[in-house]
Formats: C-alpha cells, structure tokens, sequence
C-alpha cells in the first residue's frame, strides 16, 4: 500500500508539472492577452499592466514565477522601489495560485474557494441521480435480459446520451417550471435548485453507469457462484441483490472517479442554463477570456481531483476486492 | 560421433517480478528454469515431466528463442542457438517447430485453416501461393483431417480436430524437432489418445524428434523414450522410461509415480502412495540446499544438514537399461556409503 | 455530455458476503453524509431576497472606477461610488451630486467645485476636494492602468504630466505642473487647456469618480502584493454613492446595502439591491418571467415581437451605433467605389425588421441621432442598381475578379445572423462571393488590432453626450481606429472641433468630419441601437435616455394606486403583465414623509 | 532429406480436391458476426436506419428543398405546413443555371452537388412542398437545414472518428507491441493528457488553429478540416488505451508465439495477424465514438464555436433551437425535429454499437 502511495505520488508530480507546462505555454501561444478589450488600451498603459502581471517577461522566467516560490524581481523589473516583496502572486507551490486577469477584484484561490463547493454539491446531486437511475435500469435490464422491459430500459438508458444536454434542459425547464411548476427555473441556493440540474447533468452518466451495470450483471450472473446460490435453494431476488450485485457494481465504482471528474469540469452547459456558480464555466471562460492564472488554476485543479479520485477508486477497489493486489497492476 | 540434435546446457530463464519498488524496478526474480541440461537425439522422444509451474513450458520457449535465456547454451546439431538475431534463427526455425497447448488460442481465428498452414510457407517464402494451399490440404491429410476442410475457419473445428491443424502446422516447414508443449492436456481423454497416436505415426514418418512436455505420467510413458523429471526449475531425474517407471530414484519421482493408478486392479489396491506434504515452494523464494528438502520424505535418510544447505547435482547412476541421472543426496550418500 | 467511454476490461469479483455487507453499509452511510452535508451547505447558501434584483448582463471585471470600462461594470459603480456630479437620469443633465455647486469662468477653461459638507465617505470620513484632486492623480499615473485617462487629458498638465511617467527616460514633472487643485476642503479647482463643452458631463463619468485614500493606502501597506484586490473587497471597500457592497460572488451575485451615510440617503428607497451575472439570453428571460429577477438588460430578439406588445419592454434609442469597419489599407478595400457599393447593398431594412426586430433604426451615420443639437450627416441609403454600377466602375462588374469578400465577426447568433443576411444579399445582387468567419473574442480583438481582416463587425457606444465621443476614434493612427483610414482633413477638423468654444460652431465642424467619414466610408453603419430592457411595470424612477445609464439611487416600488395611475398613460395595444414588486409598494424615507404629511393634510 | 516432397498426393488428385474444397467453405467470424447482427433485429434496424440515412444525406441535393442558406425573411418562423409552392431561388432562374449561379443560391457546393442539384431540377423541376417541417427566424426551411446539416455532422463525426482512430490504433499498437519501458512510457503519457481538461485544449486548438486558417486556406485546408483534426485530435486517448490492451493480451496468446517459432517478423505479425484481430474492438469503439463527437459538436455549437455559418450541423440548428424556447411561445419545430433527427441517429448508433458488441464478442458466439 506505501509504496503503491508513494509511486503514485510521484507520478503525480511528474502529471502535474507536465500538465502545467504543458496548458502555460499552450494557453501563451495564442493569439489575444487578458487585458485586450474592445476599447483599445492606450499602449502605455497596456505595457504597464502587463508589466505589473510579468506578462513582458520572457516565457521561461514567467512560468518559473508562476510555478514558485521564487522571487525574480530583485533586479527591478517594474517601478523602481516597488519590488519589495510586492509580486501580485508567489507561486503555486506556496499554494498561490495568482490573481485572475478577468475578474480582477478576485484572487483565483477565492474564486477557486467559491465555486468548487457549489460544483461540488452539483456533484453529489447528479451523482446520486445518476447511482439511482443508472443502477436500477441497468440492474432491471440485466435480470430481464432480452424482453421488452430490457429494451426499453436500454432505451432511456442510452436517451441520456442521444441529445445534447442542453437540449435536454430546455425540454425539462418547459416541462417542470412552465408547464407543471415544480421548480425554480434557475439560480442557486435552495435544494429544490438542485433537482433540475442535477438531473440533467446525471443524465450522460446514468446512462453509462446503466450499460456498465448491465455488463457487469449479467457476467456475474453467469458465475459459477451465482449459479451455486441458487442451486442452494436462495430466493431470486436475495441472490441477485446480495450476490450478483456485488460483483456487478464493480465495473461501476471504477468509473465513479472519471466521472466525478467528468461533472465537475463538464457542467458548463448546465451552469450557464440554470444560472448556477460552478467551477465548469471557468473551465471554458477563463481561456476565453485568456485569463491565465485562473485557467491554470482550474487546470491544476483538474488534474488534482481526477489523479485523487482514481487513487481513491484503486484503493476503493481492494477494499470490495481483497484478491486484487496493487502492487501488481 | 555427430553431435546430439538438441543439447541443452545449464539453460537459465529468470524472470523479474515481484513487487516493484519506488523506482517501478522488480525486487524479486523468478528463477523459473535454473540449469537444465539435456541431450536429445534425432528421432528420439524426450519426455518432460513436473508438476505445474516447474519450468517445463518456460525451458520449451526458451529453447525456441520466445525468451532470451538468462544463462546457458542450447545447441542444435551442433550449432548455438542462444544469442542469434532473427534472420541468423530462420535457417533453425525450419527445423525446430513447436505445438502448443491450447488448441484454441494457438490458431488466428480470423483466418482459414488454408491461410495458418500456408503462413509458416509464406514467411519461409517457399512455394508459389498456389502450391501452398495445395500442400495445406495434404497436410491436412497428413494429420488426419478432410483436405476438403481447408477453407474452414478455427472455430468450425473440434478441440482435437485443432490440435491436428496446430500440428499440421508444425509439419509445414518438415522439421526435424517438434516441440510438444501439453499438446493433449487440454483435450478429452479419448482424443488425447487419437493425437498421441497421431504424433506417433508422424513420428515414424518423418523421423521427427520430439520433446514432450506433459504433467499426466500415463501419455509420457507411452509415447516417450526417455523422460526427465523437473522440479522448481530443475531436472531432478532422467533416466528411460521404463527404469525410471520401474525404479524411480529420486524421492519426487518416487513419490510422482506413486500417484500412478495401476491398470490391475488388485495391484492398485496393494499400490502404496506417498503422499507430499506442503505446497509448492514458490519460486520467486526456492527453498536453500535441495529445492525438494522441505517435502522430501527421505530426507530424513541423509545425516545432517546437507539436504538444506547443498544443492545437489544430477549424477549419473548405475543399473538401468540406459544411462540414468539423479540428483539427490541421499543416493549420493548410498553411493559414497557403499563405496566405502 | 461526451465523456470518454470506459471499454477497458475490469475484472468483476466477488468478495466476502460479510465483508460486502459491511462496507455497502459504510457506503451507505457514506451516501447519507455527503448528502446531509449538501443540504447543510445549501441552507448555509440560502439568502434573504433583495428588495430589487436586476440582471447586469457579466460578472464585472472590478469594481475601481478608474481602470472599468464596460457597460455592466458602470452600472454597479454608479451605485456606489458618486462624481462631482451626477446626470438627470431623463436627461442627463449634469446636477449636483458630491459638489452642491460650480462656476464655470467665461472662456470655459476655468471651474471651481464646492464640494458639499453632508457628502461622506461609508465609512464615516468626508468626502473632500482632496479626495478628488488624489483620485485624479491616480487616474493620470499611469501604473494605475487606467483605461479612461484621457478623459482627464482637457485638464491643463495633464496630458504631459501622464506622458512623462509613462515614459521611464523622461524626467517626471511634478504635480503641481496639472490644473487641478484642492484649494481648501470643500474647493476643488480645475483648469482646462480648452474649452471642453462636455467637461462637466465627463465629471460624472466614473472614471472621474473619487475613491477613498485611507482605503486604497491601508490595503497598500497591509497587503503589498495583492492590495489592487484587497481594498475592493466587500468587507473593505469605502464608498460615497447611494450603495455598499454587502457580499460577492463570482457569476452569481453582487448584494448592495444603502449606504446609511449617504447624503441623499434620505431618498434612496431600496435598502438592498442583488445585481446578477446571467449571460444567458434564455436564462434571464426565465428568471425574469418567474418573478426572480425584476430587470434585464436585453432580451433575444426571437421574441421581440411579442415583448413588444408588452408593458415592460419599451426599447428606445440609444447612443450606439452597429457598423462594419473595413480594412481600407489592402486592396481591394482601399479603393472607396468598392466601399461604396457594398455601402449600397446593406440589407438594413430586412437586419432591423427582422433580425433584431425592436425598433431599431437602419443606420447611415456614424453618430445616432439622438443628440439634442447635432444632426448626423448621411451616406447614401441602399441602391442596388447603383450599388452594382459603382461595383463595375470600381472594376468588378458582376463581382466579377473580385476575390471572396470575408465577413469577420465575434462569435455570436445576431452578428451570425446579420452577416449571413448581408453576405445573401451580397451574393445575390452584387454577384460577389462571399465567406463568413467568426472568432472567439480575444482572437477577434486580436485580428481588428492588427488589422488582419476585410470587414469586421464593430459597434461603438458613447461615452457621454457628445458627437466627440464617436468622432475622435477614427483620427489617424488612434487606438480605436482599427481601419488604418487616414485622413488629414479630417484630423485638423476633429482638432480644431477641440479647441473651438462656440458650440454651433463646433457642431458645424464635427458635421463636416462627419461628411468626410461618410463619403469615404472606412466604416459601414448597419443600425442605430436601441436598449432593450425588460422592465419591471412597477418599478418607479426608471428612465429611458440616451446612454442606457440607469440610477438605482432614485428606483423604487410604486404602489398599487401609483402603478395604475402610470397604466391609464400606457400606450393603446401594450399588454398588462405581471409587475412584479410588493403591492404597498416601497418608498424612499422621504417620500414616505411627504405621503404621510399629505395624508395628515388631507385628513 | 531437403528438397523432398513429404507430403506427396498425386498432383491431379489435390487439383481435384482443392476443386471440391470450395464447397466447403467455412464462415469467417466476420460472417458469423454479420449473421448474427441481423438476427439481433433491433440492431439490424438501427444499421438499416443509419445506412438510410447516411444515403439521403449524400443525396441531398436531389431531393426537392430550398436551399438550406435561402433566407425569406418574410417567411420567418412559420409553424410546420402542408401543400406545394416553388419560392425558391431556382424558380428565379433561367431554365438551365450555370454552376456560378447555382453556388450563389447554395453557397458554394462540390461538382458532385451540381450534378445531383440538376438532377433534382430534372426530376422535380421546381416543385417543393411547402414547409414541412418550418422555417427558422430568418425564413429558411428546417427540413432543408436538417438534410444538409446531417451532411455536416456526418462528415465531421466520421472524419473526426477516423482520425482519432488512425492516431489511437496506432499509438495502441505501437505501445503495445513494444512493451517493457516503452509501453510503459507511452501509457504514462497518455494518462498525463487524460489529465488536462480536454474542453481546454479543444478551445486552444481551435483559436490557434482558426487563427491561422487563412493561411492554411491558401494550402487548401479549410476550416472544417481542422475542425474534425481537432475533435479527432482529443478522442484518441482511450482508443490508444483499448487497442494496447488488446494488443497486450493477443502479444502473449499462443498463435503470436506460433507466428514468431515461424520465423514471422513484428511487421507481419502487426499487420496480418494483430490488427485484423483487434478490428472487431475497434468497429465497436467507432459506433460509440461517433456519437460522442456529434454531441461534441453540439456542444461546441453551444460554446458558439461550432461550424462556421453559413454551413449548418445538427449541433448549430438544435442550438439555435434552444435559444427559440421561452415562456412566451415556443417555436417548438426549431427545436424538435432537430433533436429528434439527432437523437434517433446517435440512438441507432448506440443501439448498433450495442449489436455489434454482442455479434462481435466471441464469448457470445452459439449463444443468442
């Protein structure tokens, strides 16, 4: 178990410099700077503010700053007497991940601060909407394999990923807010703000977790063990919940850390339908808005939580599996 | 004297394995073959016993070059066979084939029965494409299986029916050493013997040499001369088959042909078994001394610690009806007894 | 949404039936916790409603005065910070706001500020002449980053002064140099290098707004790295408008508490006002139609048509003008005929009717006509017979040996629209070949900087109530020209518009610039906006003018008896809509004084 | 010994046998497959579907619509509506238009577009019904712009697929094929890109790449190109993934090893033996991947930086479609029929995926 940690705790170091290397210099070469506007900045002024954010800096010495802590402005690279200790950031490593360029009122640690608990609630939301219908159908299918009740659970199940969910959402803000008013139409704060969302961002992973779930019971139905339960004389239904079950969620709770990836950083399209503060729109709008700190914050971010999540998913793995070894894989 | 068609000698196959440490480097390694040594003659048939996991099948791929062997030497008529590249192989690998166990993984299922036994002709490039279908159905024929079939694909066959095409493909090039690896194990008892019967008659055929690699004592005593007993990566007895049937003399192979049925029944109800105890030691961790000591039940015969701490060698032994070798100490210790 | 599928094989197990049922039993628990820790956190998140929520359209870049420049931004600042003064929110007209009163000299170069005594700071300071001579300064450093700077470059100094910081080998002049002086507490001097007919309406432009030294100096020495984020944070920040921040967050909300200290507290009537981020056109309608927000500030035109029948929308005409600018300094775009021509065949009419659909006006000018006392100059209007000749003189007859004509836009649906139905027409009437391509905002900036487009769709509001506001963008070589026309008649008459004090005079001049900008057309003007708020019917003190600048400081909720008194005005065929509000309406303190006192006097 | 024939038939009697073998010519598992897909009825229907589909988009231009780009504007926002009428740029031409015409009503259009465009005109002349299925706010003809658009979404998917797959199977194989400390390195950092935020990356991709389009227009790449790269460029990680996996395990199976005893070369064992046996994987991943990159598509539309106008996708119209719902009135055609063409195609796609995964599985082969 240590030494599995500790090999991935370096590959993770390596992941995430490369990812941050990587999204520095990607975001940097493209065209248009975060503080381009549609009224043209007085050139001065623009070299001003840019200087004041080392954006004149050479690359390299601008993402030795970033990653940090390093002080390179000894040698006075803006306004005489104002160097002292006065860097707008010191680095991610002293756990500074910068000013945002585009919301310029907001370090991106109190951006990165607001928006991931609510990201997070969105999470769990969907997540369970997605545990809930994904699971029942995909266990319901698998049971009455081949019959009508099969193809149509696959049917729903595979819906969740035939329409674009924005698509999705409009049906379901005409139906549960116009027409049957169920639901706030949008915004955040209230659990009944939830519903809504969550559903649709579920939706994609239901149906995923249903075709994993119908996979994996039906193999473990097929196992020699499930058919020794019922030789045994067991109900239906304890042998399929208490037997097949088991090894049929497996497949599951390994696709439970890229999906939890997956809704956080892929909720865009449902916080900007439902007005919702998420970490997903920075996902997108910061490299609109070339803002780089935030982008490489969000970035880093990502590459945090899919890296733990899976190892959270390995580990989870041995727990419900003793025969699988780490060590080995 | 022409040099032996195969000479196998001290051939070491280690494997790292194991849990890996910070780096991602194997800690450990496997020592799945640990010097073996054999000779086999043209036409002959050397068989290879052990239980599973002993080394046999790794010392067979290794000795076709699917591994690079850690240590040792595997001469073919003569010529080292270790280290070569892979066009300085192609000249031996018309004469050294191989049958493998599963007759269901060995054959490409994507392809006819005619494109698998033309392809070892097409990566020979011997015959004209035309002539290599023609001569897929005759070695169809050969095995015993309707040259009217050539156009069938794998799974059209039985598992015995597939044995035949693996080893009809193993005939294709016209070896002179077919490497049998468990070619029955997987089949049915009564196709076991249909193919045995089979390899035979090829046998005499051809002139083929074989080396026979089995776990189930009745098929090698039928179909080899000579048979070699492995045990945790070494060869612990060789002697023909009938001395080593008759009298084994290492205590594993004693205690291995105990656990033959005897075909009469009355003397199967007087057959005394000697029963091993323990597991397998495994070979990531082979116990110090004799491999065997830990389950040896005549250790006991040899006076202090040698077992334990010396590894023993194989030795010639006297009284069989052809040249035989052990490597136990206690008949090392019989022998120096008597001798003195 | 498209996730990667997972197809890699995973070994499916079974583990021990205690094992499992202890663990499905932790996972359970596990499952209740995280959700008791959602509703937790959701009830935790859970707000008092404000007396008034308005959708402002983006998250605002800052709240600082001197270094915002966009329409959102302006709207919260105005709430919170105040100018010397501050416009009638009809007219427009400069009142007095932070100053009770002024004197402008005769040759308008000289004016003198007396600021009032009851103006205070939020946190309980007075506002002082000091306060704006210091925040002026700061506006004319050029660390500061300053976008609107140049508003302040009329002062005496002032140009020069920015100009020798901004240049590190020139030696810096000193302050005094400027013609801006706190001559005491209350008497703030300033002396202008010409008569700027619009100086007072810029001194209630934001960038002209005083922000608090002890706050910005504090967050300084407290947090030397970060301090441009500190004192703006909304524990921290120190106004002197009718609002204070109460909290933020990030693309959701900004909450405004009245500022108790506020010298005309007494007649602001909101006690706290949510200011939303909703980007989305559909979104905000919703929320709007629901009842949780009580203002939009635009709308899709897919339903313009119905809104327009409907009490609360009541677009009108506003200081902005959509055009194209073309790229004059590559042929085939330098030659005026083909400018001419394209001019010619601009489907306005069909863009106004039925793209966007609210009334606004097909646009021949680069100014709006909305000026009380300028009349825009004219380019020719649509002609195609015309058009095709002037495309065949310039060389292309029939389009033809004219390369494909590239329609450059920032990714939008209506800016798809209006260049797709332009390119149509083009396409069809003119014969020419023509290709769309839209960017993503930063590269679409990118590209109009560098000049790296045929035609490019453009928009430009104004600033304050001038034709200046428009007119100087396209002096050679400015920033905001991004034509790369050049025209030195045109220079000397924007110049000489600068210094020219009469104000008939100046307008003629400014015509005349115009005229030249018209027949020359680096630009192609497409419509004149118009703003397109929803309104909440019972929202009192909102007024329509021409820079869409609204001012929360005189809003309120009328009353049921108010409201229907304002319906009975309401023109024939607009239909009643929800008015949303509380039906006693909310009043300021003092009118709530006055209605009392009219009750008693009535009793 | 060399040299001799062991294995001598009469030459004529092999002749004669070879003559009958081919009556027993067995059934490859691609036919095995096949057989069994179309047993799987609702499959089999779903490729019918898709096969249909795919047709008519190609065929297009033969069928009697208006122009997809034809913009009425007087017609805007008409609801769905039967009968007949010829308002379209055709009837204002002369009876036989020159292609220049022809790419003025239709925006531009391939050689092939006008052959078919003139076939129609033969077969309908200028006949169309009317607005079957509704205009959009610009009046132009949804059933048109669902038809033309399905040319956009089906080109981008499967190109974007093919591309991803050409990276992907390549890379898969290679890493796999090489195993050890390459293999090892591959992998890595395929699992260091699945950890940059892909949304991120396409963004980049396309500005940077959109920036440049002009110039690479002029080498005759033009913007949609790079779009499908683009797509294709981030959908290759878990293709590389299954592939290796595959290769992985088929590297050490024993009819590789037969191969090498043979003396085969890594080239050989590649290409006749490895790849045509991780095909069956591949086929599947592609029907799932497809409708993942039209959704993609969608979305990007619904970032505002799908396909460039005038062109239409699914994607952009279901977009546009969305914009049209509200509370007020709900121009529900612009939103229905376009999902529902993209739904029920990536619904068959999925369903077929699901056939093809069954048909295609060994472990399913007797069982039905």
């Amino acid at each position: 178990m240590i030494p599995f940690l500790a090999r991935r705790l370096m590959w993770f170091a390596i992941t995430l410099f490369t990812v941050m290397f990587v999204s520095f210099f990607l975001m940097r070469s493209v065209k248009g700077g975060p503080f381009d506007n549609e009224r043209q900045l007085d050139a001065g002024v623009q070299a001003t503010i840019e200087a004041e954010y080392h954006l004149d800096w050479p690359m390299w010495k601008q993402f030795a700053q970033y990653v940090g802590p390093l002080n390179l402005d000894d040698d006075g690279w803006f306004g005489e007497g104002e160097t002292e200790g006065s860097a707008p950031f010191t680095g991610v490593l002293s756990g500074d991940f910068g000013p945002s360029f585009r919301y310029r009122d907001f370090s991106v640690n109190d951006i990165i601060g607001q928006a991931l608990p609510i990201s997070m609630l969105l999470g769990i939301v969907s997540m369970m909407w997605a545990l809930a219908l994904g699971i029942s159908t995909g266990i319901a299918s698998a049971i009455r394999r081949g019959t009508g009740l099969d193809l149509s659970m696959r049917l729903a199940a595979t819906a969740g990923i035939a329409l674009p969910n924005f698509v999705i959402a409009s049906f379901l803000i005409i139906l549960f807010v116009f027409l049957v008013p169920l639901f706030p139409v949008a915004g955040w704060g209230r659990l009944e703000h939830m519903i809504l969302p969550g559903f649709c961002l579920g939706l994609v992973f239901a149906a995923y977790i249903s075709r994993l779930t119908r996979t994996g019971m039906l193999e473990a139905l097929s196992q020699d063990y499930i058919r020794t339960a019922h030789a045994k004389g067991l109900a239906p239904r304890t042998v399929i919940m208490r037997h097949a079950l088991k090894g049929g969620l497996l497949p599951v709770v390994s696709y439970l850390g890229p999906a939890t990836a997956g809704i956080l950083t892929g909720s865009l399209v449902i916080e900007r339908i439902f007005f919702i503060p998420g970490l997903g729109s920075h996902f997108v709008n910061s490299a609109s808005n070339r803002d780089y700190t935030l982008a490489m914050g969000v970035t880093i971010l990502y590459t945090v939580l899919v890296y733990g999540l899976n190892t959270v998913v390995d580990l989870a793995y041995t727990l419900l599996d003793p025969r699988i070894d780490l060590s080995e894989s | 004297m022409s040099a032996p068609l195969l000479q196998v000698t001290d051939l070491e196959k280690h494997f790292a394995v194991g849990k890996k440490n910070f780096m991602g480097k194997a800690t450990q390694t496997l020592k799945a073959v640990d010097g073996v040594s054999f000779e086999l003659e043209r036409g002959e048939t050397l068989g290879l016993v052990g239980e599973s996991g002993c080394g046999k099948s790794t010392c067979a791929r290794t000795i076709v070059g699917l591994y690079p062997a850690t240590a040792g030497s595997v001469k073919f008529e003569g010529e080292e066979l270790m280290g070569l590249s892979r066009s300085e192989w192609m000249p031996y690998r018309r004469k050294i084939q191989m049958i493998f166990q599963d007759p269901y993984a060995s054959l490409d299922p994507r392809q006819t029965v005619s494109s698998i036994l033309a392809e070892p002709l097409a990566i020979h490039a011997l015959d004209k494409p035309r002539d290599r279908r023609l001569k897929a159905m005759a070695l169809l024929d050969a095995v015993g299986l309707n040259p009217r079939h050539v156009h069938r694909y794998p799974h059209e066959f039985s598992g015995g029916q597939r044995q035949r095409i693996g080893i009809a493909r193993a005939l294709a090039l016209e070896p002179e050493l077919i490497i049998c690896d468990e070619p029955v194990s997987a089949l049915d008892v009564s196709i076991q013997a249909q193919v045995i019967n089979l390899l035979e008659d090829l046998q005499e055929r051809f002139g083929l040499a074989y080396l026979f690699i089995a776990h189930d004592l009745a098929v090698v005593r039928h179909i080899c001369k000579r048979v070699a007993v492995m045990y945790l990566g070494r060869i612990v007895e060789i002697a023909d088959r009938d001395d080593l049937f008759r009298d084994p003399q290492h205590p594993y192979t004693q205690a291995l042909m105990s656990a033959v049925p005897h075909p009469d029944p009355v003397l199967e109800q007087t057959r005394e078994r000697i029963v091993l105890t323990g597991d397998v030691p495994s070979p990531m961790n082979p116990p110090t001394g004799c491999t065997f000591h830990p389950r040896c039940p005549a250790k006991d015969g040899v006076p202090g610690t040698r077992c334990q701490e010396e590894v023993p060698h194989l030795r010639n032994i006297d009284g069989g009806s052809g040249p035989r070798q052990a490597s136990c100490h206690l008949d090392a210790t019989a022998a120096t007894q008597t001798s003195a | 949404m498209w996730r990667r599928c997972p197809l890699g094989k995973i070994p499916v197990m079974a583990a021990t039936s205690t094992a499992i049922r202890l663990r499905q039993g932790l996972a359970g628990i596990l499952l209740l916790g995280a959700f008791g820790v959602a509703l937790g956190l959701a009830s935790g998140a859970r707000l008092e409603p404000a007396d008034f929520t308005f959708n402002n359209g983006s998250e605002v870049q800052t709240l600082d005065p001197a270094t915002i420049t966009g329409v959102p931004e302006g709207r919260v600042v105005r709430s919170l910070f105040e100018g010397l003064v501050v416009k009638h929110p009809k007219t427009l007209v400069p009142e007095p706001g932070m100053a009770e009163s002024w004197t402008i000299s005769e040759d308008g170069l000289t004016y003198q500020f007396r600021i009032r005594d009851t103006a205070r700071w939020s946190n309980g300071d007075p506002v002082t002449a000091h306060d704006f001579e210091w925040s002026w300064q700061r506006l004319l450093t050029p660390l500061t980053g300053a976008n609107y700077a140049e508003q302040l470059f009329y002062v005496e100094g002032a140009h020069e002064y920015y100009l020798s910081l901004a240049d590190s080998d020139a030696p810096d002049l000193e302050w005094s140099t400027v013609g801006i002086r706190a001559v005491d507490d209350s008497t703030l001097h300033v002396q202008l290098k010409s008569p700027t007919a619009f100086f007072l309406d810029l001194c209630g432009f934001y960038p002209l707004f005083p922000v608090n030294r002890g706050n910005i100096e504090s967050a300084q020495r407290d947090f030397p790295g970060t301090w441009k984020l500190e004192w703006v944070r909304s524990d921290k920040i120190v106004t002197n408008g009718p609002y204070v921040v109460e909290s933020r967050r990030v693309n959701d909300r900004i909450r405004l508490r009245k500022n108790e200290l506020y010298w005309d507290a007494d007649n602001v009537a909101f006690n706290s006002i949510d200011v939303l981020a909703i980007e989305k056109e559909t979104t905000m309608f919703n929320l709007y139609h629901t009842g949780e927000c009580d203002m939009v500030d635009h709308v899709d035109s897919k339903v313009a048509d119905i809104l327009m029948q409907r009490e609360d929308f009541n677009p009108a005409p506003y200081m902005g003008t959509y055009f194209y600018r073309v790229n004059v300094t590559e042929p085939p775009y330098d030659n005026v005929l083909l400018r001419r021509a394209l001019n010619l065949s601009i489907p306005r009419k069909t863009i106004v009717e039925e793209i966007e659909r609210m009334g606004q006006v097909p646009a021949y000018s680069l100014v709006p006509p909305v000026l009380a006392d300028y009349t825009p100059v004219e380019c020719d209007h649509e002609d195609l017979d015309r058009a095709r000749a002037l495309l065949a003189e310039a060389g292309y007859p029939d389009g033809k040996g004219l390369p494909p004509v590239e329609i450059h836009y920032n990714s939008s649906d209506a800016h798809k629209s209006i260049a797709e139905v332009i390119g149509d027409t083009w396409r069809r009437e003119l014969g020419v070949t023509v290709k769309l391509r839209n960017e993503e905002w930063k590269v679409y900036l990118d590209t109009q900087n560098t000049l790296r487009y045929q035609l490019s769709r453009s928009a430009w509001i104004g600033d304050y109530v001038d034709a200046f506001t428009f007119l100087d963008m396209f002096v050679s070589g400015r920033g905001n020209n991004k034509t790369g026309w050049a025209n030195a008649e045109y220079d000397a008459l924007i110049q000489q518009a600068t210094l020219e004090p009469d104000n008939t005079k100046r307008v003629a001049i400014l015509q005349s610039a115009e005229r030249i900008l018209m027949d020359q057309l680096p630009i192609l003007p497409i419509y004149y906006y118009v703003d397109k708020n929803i309104v909440a019917p019972r929202l009192g003190g909102f007024e329509a003018n021409a820079l869409d600048e609204h001012f929360p400081k005189h809003w309120y909720w009328m009353d049921d008896a108010e409201l229907a008194a304002k319906r009975e005005h309401l023109p024939p065929g607009k239909k009643l809509v929800d008015p949303h509000g509380p039906p006693n309406g909310q009043y300021s303190p003092a009118e709530m004084r006055r209605r009392a006192a009219a009750e008693g006097s009535n009793r | 010994m060399d040299g001799k024939r062991r294995f001598d038939f009469g030459a004529g009697e092999l002749e004669r046998l070879a003559e009958e073998a081919r009556e027993f010519k067995g059934e490859s598992l691609w036919q095995d497959a096949w057989r069994r897909l179309r047993r799987n009825r609702f499959s089999w229907w779903a490729g019918v579907f898709l096969a249909i589909f795919m047709l008519g988009s190609f065929l297009a231009p033969v069928f009697p619509l208006r122009s997809p780009t034809e913009i009425r504007t007087e017609r805007a926002n008409l609801a769905p509506s039967f009968g007949g009428g010829d308002l379209n740029y055709l009837s204002e031409f002369k009876e036989d238009p020159t292609n220049d015409e022809l790419d003025r009503a239709y925006w531009d259009l391939s050689f092939i577009d006008h052959g078919l465009l003139r076939m129609r005109m033969a077969i309908f002349k200028r006949w169309q019904p009317d607005t079957i299925l509704g205009t959009d706010n610009l009046g132009r003809d949804i059933l048109s712009r669902i038809v033309w658009g399905s040319r956009t979404s089906i080109l981008v998917a499967l190109a974007a697929t093919l591309f991803s797959l050409l990276i992907g199977v390549t890379y898969g194989a290679f890493s796999g094929l090489m195993g050890g400390r390459i293999d090892n390195l591959m992998m890595r950092i395929v699992d260091i890109l699945y950890s940059i935020p892909f949304i991120f990356v396409v963004i980049f991709l396309i500005t940077f790449i959109g920036d440049r389009s002009t110039e690479l227009e002029d080498k005759g790449i033009d913007r949609e190109f790079v779009f499908y790269v683009v797509i294709g460029a981030v959908y290759w990680l878990t293709m590389a993934r299954v592939v290796r996996g595959q290769v992985l395990s088929l590297k050490n199976s024993e009819f590789i090893e037969a191969l090498r005893v043979m003396g085969a070369s890594t080239p050989r064992i590649l290409f006749a033996h490895v790849v045509p046996n991780i095909l069956s994987i591949v086929i599947v991943y592609l029907t799932l991947t497809i409708p993942a990159i039209m959704l993609f598509e969608a979305f990007l539309s619904f970032l505002g930086l799908g396909i460039e106008a005038p062109k239409v996708s699914w994607g952009t119209l279901a977009n546009d479609g969305t914009t049209a719902i509200n509370p007020l009135r709900i121009y529900w055609w612009l939103v229905v029929f376009p999902a529902a063409a993209m739904g029920s195609t990536l619904l068959a796609l999925n369903i077929l995926g699901d056939g093809l995964r069954d048909a295609l599985d060994p472990k399913m082969r007797g069982k039905d």
